[in-house]
């Protein structure tokens, strides 16, 4: 074995708990099975890191528990394909690989002094959840916090039990809304950039993060930018097929931006000095 | 450095005693078609042609493995599994017979890919081990156009050593310490008064391909027909998406990781990958932000002549070793599409 | 006038109609790409017949919500009668230009008997010789070493559909002994056959050109060459995973393939792979009496079956 | 070849892959393990709703993963429970048996029969015929293969 580090070989990682959060978003507690490894990784809110299901594959998972808060790493995992799939299947004391931290991260320190509004839809809300708790777990640093977050229906919001926790505590202002009425909905009812725009959050000294499918997230930057939030105020965290994570295999570029290393975290600022290829 | 002679009959032994030392990756030609390969025991190279592929593979084969996984069930709880994850790096010294310098250049394209910020360890545990014999190209062909991407028939640059073909064999160059060894042998003798010879091909091939488009200086054109869709449209419209252009490139790196397992054994290996896949962007969500072939090619062509020059001073990331254009069954010309480019979106 | 002139004409007349035509051209002596003809001036690009190598039906597909006009020579429109019968495209949105085929020359093979053919300037067919010419040198060969194979076992140069044949059908001549080359094969030991195919695929470099230029492989991004669920093949480029792909492209054609050879010319390694696809022709023929793609109303024998099999005897352990 | 009652030594057994349609062949082979027929061991059975489901390469995918024979089972003609999946499955299959050598395989690997659910005796005799042909067969051909690869895998690096 050579001297330098291996950048695709992952540390195991041993599952914990897993909590069902939808029908079909599951979120794992893991912890690094080396006692030495889990004292030293440290990361920031919003890197990602690459989850390997032993032979099935990998894929890549924002961080969604705050740095501040160690006990373990949670990741939330909704079902689409394969890696997903087997990832569903695993349970408490199972083992995993994981490779991170990986890519950028939310640029909280900018944001200290500011208002945040979180505008999240569907799983969307997994890497927002990560700057949110650490906001709360560092809340004197930052001003009002709103979250808009929206699903398809009431089953599909995910961590909902915590986050009405946070505004029955008076930590923030939450609106949840779903797509389409249900008898066993009292709440809101519309998409997400429509209900941001009746919020009309001011833009003055405040932050908008956002995360969600491609199409809520084009129309949620359009309502941002006629609520006159400003470019460089605006945070998004982008997905793409990514297969090592370490900026080597060439699939995860717009332009010759690589989303897993110069990302996933931009401000629209940055995102309009892309090639519009999302 | 001073030049010696290799004689044509005297390539065999030479290729015999390298045989000894090291893995020999040359091109074999079989049914009108050369290719590189390692060499196995008494195996004759064909260094006449213009080998069909590159030898990137001997430095990143196709495929390869990254690591092993084993699980292991505890005997009292067979619930309980432990996983061993183990990799090993090649350690046997390899050389390149017979590469054009095209292909040495190619492979300084991919070092500062596979070594830059993130060293990928197998790459370079090849690389460190890997002589490059060049043989400098006295027969140009009409797909070659490697003055325009700022090589040239007989450029030097990435090789350890270069063949200058004569009639009868060639002139050894030594260029770095590692080349040298290698002419170290009694099959070599002074060249006595060949270089004019040797020279006079060079002149040649040079003229031969002194009308090459140039390929560099693109970046900007490229950014002002990114949305020019009727473009790429038309650029790509013979395309059938196959992986020739990408798996025959000495400059194209991207590679996919995928799982294999039998049983409680398996691993994770690296394959090349190929940009005009559909699946190489295809995200589980179902979203896809190249859907169009026409997107993919505009990416491909963004890749080699705007996003890699603007990482590294200039240079493109393409050796104008024209093995896209003679492969391609639909005939796409990858200079074509250049030079429409830069006229278009000046 | 000649052929390439009758041709751009009846292309010029046309063009309004349609929202393009593909033929043949291109500025590379030894063999003519796909053009795809949108406006007039497109037309000047038109190559020579004789460099009509490509089979252009392999854009239909794909170009099916489109009005094409196709130019195709005998063989080609044998895939364009299979695509129309398997109901992968439809005929009216289709204009077809149906070109009498004396034969088109094979660049690989002209490639292997000449070693400066890669600095070929220009190439010319006068009776039954090729006269190829190089910066260096003029070579003249027989026009019968460098026809593409499947040209010496022609058996349909004229169209067998066409909305407009360009100029007069062809003498359909001698017809040679069509599996001559299978039967060679077949005379090998067993182990010499396996050996071929390990030595053959051991060259594969897995780009999937054969599959991609095939006319008839419309599953484009769902082969199962490429899915993980269900896991038919892995991405390792041994030689057990390329020959089973050879295999299971040879297997979807059974009874569908018409042997226009663009896998084999596609293939940049040279690999004589129509051989397995001409394997199941022959016995799908000699069990079933079939060829795929002359005719438009017959059910594919493998789509089908008869209750008494008159070939098939009844197998017993 | 070991036998279930024991009553001959056993040698080392192949393995051989039977593909039986539920409706009559997973039947016969069920009636001729009821009716304790002695049958050779190295029958792995994969039970398919019927023998339309059996695409060749099913067969060629086992071949080609070790299986050192393939053995597909159905009902007799016309007595397909879907009424015409196993006369769809003849055509298919005859030709891939005529396909295997031109791949250098030997075609004995391969073979295809019926069998009815009541017809256990016959069941029995002819897995134990085509057990027995195997045999005299020697390994699957993808030890050749995996042989080669091996050695590319060694000359690669």
């Amino acid at each position: 074995m050579s001297s330098l580090p291996n950048p695709y070989l992952p540390s195991l990682a041993r599952i914990l708990e897993v909590v069902v959060e939808t029908p079909d978003i599951k979120s794992f507690r893991v912890e690094l099975c080396d006692e030495a490894a889990r004292e030293s990784f440290t990361f920031e809110p919003g890197q990602v890191a690459q989850l390997s299901v032993f032979g099935t594959g990998e894929a890549t998972f924002v961080i969604n528990s705050p740095p501040t808060r160690r006990e373990y790493l949670q990741f939330s995992v909704m079902r689409v394909g394969e890696v997903t799939g087997r990832l569903h299947m695993l349970q408490a004391g199972d083992k995993l690989g994981l490779r991170g931290p990986l890519g950028n991260h939310f640029p909280y320190q900018d944001m200290r002094g500011k208002d945040v509004v979180f505008v999240a839809g569907g799983i969307g809300m997994a890497p927002l959840r990560t700057l949110l708790l650490f906001m709360l777990d560092n809340r004197g640093d930052y001003g009002r916090i709103r979250v808009v977050y929206g699903a398809r229906g009431p089953a599909n919001l995910c961590y909902r039990q915590e986050m009405e926790a946070m505004r029955d505590a008076g930590q923030i202002e939450l609106i949840l809304t779903v797509d389409q009425k249900s008898p066993d909905w009292a709440g809101q009812v519309g998409l997400v950039p429509n209900l941001l725009m009746e919020l009309a959050p001011p833009a003055d000294n405040c932050v908008a993060v956002t995360c969600g499918p491609p199409i809520m997230i084009r129309y949620t930057l359009a309502a941002l930018e006629k609520l006159g939030f400003a470019d460089e105020n605006v945070v998004t965290t982008l997905e793409r097929r990514m297969k090592c994570g370490v900026g080597l295999c060439g699939r995860c570029n717009v332009g010759g931006t690589l989303i897993c290393v110069d990302g996933p975290v931009f401000t629209r600022a940055q995102l309009k000095a892309l090639p519009d290829e999302f | 450095m001073s030049l010696v002679f290799l004689a044509r009959e005297n390539l065999p032994a030479w290729i015999g005693r390298l045989y000894q030392d090291m893995a020999v990756f040359a091109p074999m030609t079989i049914n009108g078609v050369a290719a590189f390969r390692a060499l196995g025991q008494d195996e004759i190279p064909d260094l006449s042609r213009i080998p069909a592929s590159s030898p990137k593979a001997a430095v990143f084969p196709q495929t390869e493995t990254l690591f092993t996984f084993t699980s292991r069930k505890h005997a009292d709880d067979l619930s309980q599994v432990d996983i061993d994850l183990s990799y090993h790096l090649a350690e046997v010294p390899r050389v390149i017979l017979g590469a054009r310098p095209c292909d040495a250049r190619g492979l300084k394209l991919m070092d500062p890919v596979f070594g830059g910020k993130v060293k990928d360890p197998y790459y370079l545990a090849r690389r460190e081990r890997t002589i490059i014999v060049s043989q400098a190209c006295a027969m140009p062909d009409r797909a070659c156009f490697c003055p325009g991407t700022g090589g040239g028939p007989y450029d030097p640059a990435g090789s350890d050593l270069l063949l200058l073909p004569v009639a009868d064999g060639w002139l050894a160059q030594g260029l770095t310490e590692a080349g040298e060894k290698l002419l170290a042998q009694d099959l070599f003798t002074p060249a006595g008064d060949r270089e004019p010879e040797a020279q006079s091909l060079k002149d040649k091939a040079e003229a031969y391909l002194a009308q090459a488009p140039d390929m560099r200086g693109a970046e900007q054109a490229f950014e002002n027909l990114f949305k020019d869709e009727a473009f790429w449209d038309q650029a790509t419209a013979g395309c059938v998406r196959c992986r020739i252009c990408a798996y025959l490139c000495p400059a194209c790196t991207c590679f996919n990781i995928t799982d294999e397992e039998s049983g409680l054994k398996g691993e994770r290996i690296r394959t090349w990958d190929h940009c005009m896949s559909y699946m190489f962007t295809q995200e589980a969500s179902g979203h896809n932000p190249r859907m169009q072939k026409a997107f993919r090619m505009r990416n491909r062509i963004g890749h080699k002549f705007c996003y890699y020059p603007q990482l590294h001073g200039g240079t493109v990331s393409c050796t104008g070793c024209g093995r896209c254009v003679r492969a391609c069954p639909s005939g796409i010309d990858i200079r074509r599409i250049v030079e429409s480019m830069k006229r278009k979106g000046a | 006038m000649s052929t390439i002139d009758l041709l751009r004409e009846a292309i010029r007349a046309k063009l309004p109609d349609l929202d393009m035509v593909l033929a043949w051209g291109g500025d590379d002596p030894l063999r003519a790409s796909p053009l795809f003809i949108r406006t007039e001036s497109d037309l000047e690009n038109l190559a020579a017949p004789h460099l009509y190598v490509s089979n252009l039906a392999v854009n239909l597909y794909s170009l099916r919500s489109k009005k094409i006009g196709l130019v195709v020579k005998g063989c080609d429109s044998r895939s364009v009668i299979q695509l129309l019968k398997e109901g992968l495209i439809a005929r009216p949105s289709l204009y077809i230009f149906g070109l009498p085929c004396e034969g088109v020359v094979d660049a690989a093979k002209i490639n292997r008997e000449i070693p400066d053919a890669g600095r070929a300037t220009g190439l010319a067919v006068r009776s039954g010789r090729v006269m190829v010419q190089t910066p260096e040198n003029e070579h003249i060969l027989d026009l019968d070493a460098v026809l593409a194979d499947r040209c010496l076992r022609c058996r349909y140069p004229n169209p067998l559909i066409y909305d407009q044949l360009i100029g007069e059908a062809i003498p359909v001549g001698e017809i040679p002994d069509l599996y001559q080359d299978l039967d060679e094969f077949e005379a090998l030991s067993l182990d010499a056959r396996h050996d071929f195919w390990m030595e053959t695929m051991r060259r594969c470099v897995r780009c999937y050109a054969c599959r991609n230029a095939c006319p008839l492989c419309v599953c484009k991004a769902h082969c199962v060459a490429d899915s993980r669920e269900p896991h038919w093949l892995t991405l390792e480029t041994n030689v057990s995973q390329k020959w089973f792909f050879q295999v299971l492209h040879s297997m979807h054609l059974a009874g569908r393939c018409t042997e226009c050879g663009e896998c084999e010319r596609a293939c940049p390694m040279g690999l004589p792979i129509l051989l397995m696809r001409r394997k199941l022709n022959r016995e799908i023929r000699e069990l079933f009496g079939y060829e795929a793609g002359l005719d438009l109303m017959t059910t594919p024998p493998l789509s089908t079956f008869s209750i008494e099999e008159e070939n098939i005897a009844e197998r017993e352990l | 070849m070991s036998v279930v009652d024991g009553k001959e030594p056993s040698v080392k057994e192949l393995r051989i892959i039977g593909f039986l349609c539920n409706w009559c062949s997973y039947g016969g082979a069920d009636t001729a393990g009821v009716s304790r027929f002695s049958q050779p061991t190295d029958l792995r059975i994969i039970r398919v709703p019927c023998s339309g489901r059996v695409t060749p390469l099913f067969v060629v995918k086992a071949l080609m993963s070790g299986a050192d024979g393939v053995l597909v089972s159905g009902c007799h003609p016309r007595d397909c429970h879907y009424s015409e999946g196993n006369l769809y499955a003849r055509r298919r299959l005859e030709v891939l048996k005529r396909f295997l050598p031109t791949l250098g395989i030997e075609p004995e690997r391969f073979e295809y029969i019926w069998v009815s659910a009541s017809e256990g005796e016959r069941w029995q005799t002819s897995v134990t015929a085509f057990t027995e042909r195997i045999h005299a067969l020697g390994p699957s051909p993808a030890v050749k293969v995996n042989r080669y690869d091996a050695r590319l895998v060694a000359g690669g690096l």
